[in-house]
């Protein structure tokens, strides 16, 4: 990841790299309301959400979140161990 | 929808427009997103018919309206729990 | 949605407002050629599509479009409800 | 496939490159998404074999070209929609 | 496709246009490998890929392989037949 | 995973943040991807808990190692048939 980056590069490429972070952060809230909603509301018999589809709304956020903070850190892990084992080739 | 908070600093043009930008852009794609969830929830994938039925309208407008009251809920349900991670100061 | 812009931002804000209108239009034309297309056209035994799936496509287009103005109309009415309540809020 | 009509003033150089850059990316995207499309229409997703079967081969070869034909007619039926609608002037 | 560029425009043009194909091969490549694993790994009783679902990949590749290579030339002679017909008209 | 390697010639500033840019952004997207077909593949979609269940949780774990082995296998046995058919000097 070092490509010797000056200072102000490296300035630059934080500030892109927040960018980013908005960004992903962005879309992964979108795909969970995306799937949540797809999971848990089907009933078009009214225009407000049940207690049903709130709860159910809930519980697929909650488990949403603890899944990508569980995901988050095997990720971190594989990722690491792999990096090793490139530079280990070289 | 303020997902974009700028802090104390005098925020510079380009970060104004940055900020105005990014937040109609999330408008933008929501709008997109919910175009796509409902016309799959709602519309009838024959298209024996080129109009809308009744029953395919009524469905659309609840279908939209059910959307934004889930984005506002998990938006607010996300903020809550970030702030008792964090104790407070969370933001979405 | 005031950010109190000057001038020049405003024009530069509208510029790269119409450049996202043309992008979040040609993101709405994909996808209703993708899903008339998936929903329309099944039949691989001729390479020029039939009149049942020329007739298929050209409802569902008709559809599509009625579709996205409705929505769109019930969008615009739900983001504004939505940002005069968060305005009452504080 | 000109999607992006100049209009009557010079364009400037950045509107030029942004014009050929735009049609090319629309290209790219269709290439993409018939790519996706015409897969999962044609292929045998067990992948019990590692080539395409004749029948697979024929089936991209006609779904590709339906994907073509759909395309321009679908973009000159909302043509045609939106010249009724704004009493000429329209353009894809 | 000709727009009158000059030499600088059409330089500055290449090198967009060159990280739009590695943009465009990057997308290509991350379709690739979800449609594989979607298809060709659905045993999560071990950590490690099994012989027939690493059997099962290498074909999803080469299938998926050829089939870009044959699409890619269907799409270049329908998007040339269809310019051309575009410039008889004008 | 290296996939934009810099030329001999010396890099300007824009291209080494640029590589940089690019490396950290294919990591995100591909963790992004990773929690899209994961979750597909192992949460119980009826959300009947809140918690992930102990079957689950397993489930994440090893749904993601197996995509990092699928992704580094496939990413590999492309560079092969890339070399194979220029005679070498193919990158991935």
């Amino acid at each position: 990841m070092d490509a010797g980056l000056t200072n102000a590069e490296q300035r630059e490429l934080e500030n892109r790299l927040q960018k980013r972070q908005v960004k992903e952060f962005m879309n992964l809230f979108s795909g969970l309301v995306d799937n949540c909603f797809v999971s848990c509301v089907d009933d078009f018999t009214s225009k407000a959400l049940s207690g049903r589809e709130n709860g159910c709304l809930s519980r697929c956020v909650l488990k949403s979140m603890t899944t990508q903070t569980r995901l988050g850190e095997r990720f971190a892990e594989l990722n690491q161990a792999m990096t090793a084992e490139q530079q280990g080739k070289q | 929808m303020s997902l974009f908070g700028l802090g104390a600093r005098q925020p510079t043009s380009a970060e104004k427009i940055s900020a105005v930008e990014n937040e109609l852009k999330v408008i933008a794609e929501m709008h997109t997103r919910m175009i796509k969830i409902c016309s799959t929830k709602c519309l009838d994938k024959t298209y024996r018919e080129g109009e809308l039925s009744k029953g395919e309208a009524v469905c659309l407008d609840r279908c939209s309206a059910k959307f934004f009251e889930a984005h506002q809920k998990i938006s607010d349900q996300l903020q809550q729990q970030q702030q008792q991670q964090q104790g407070g100061g969370g933001r979405f």
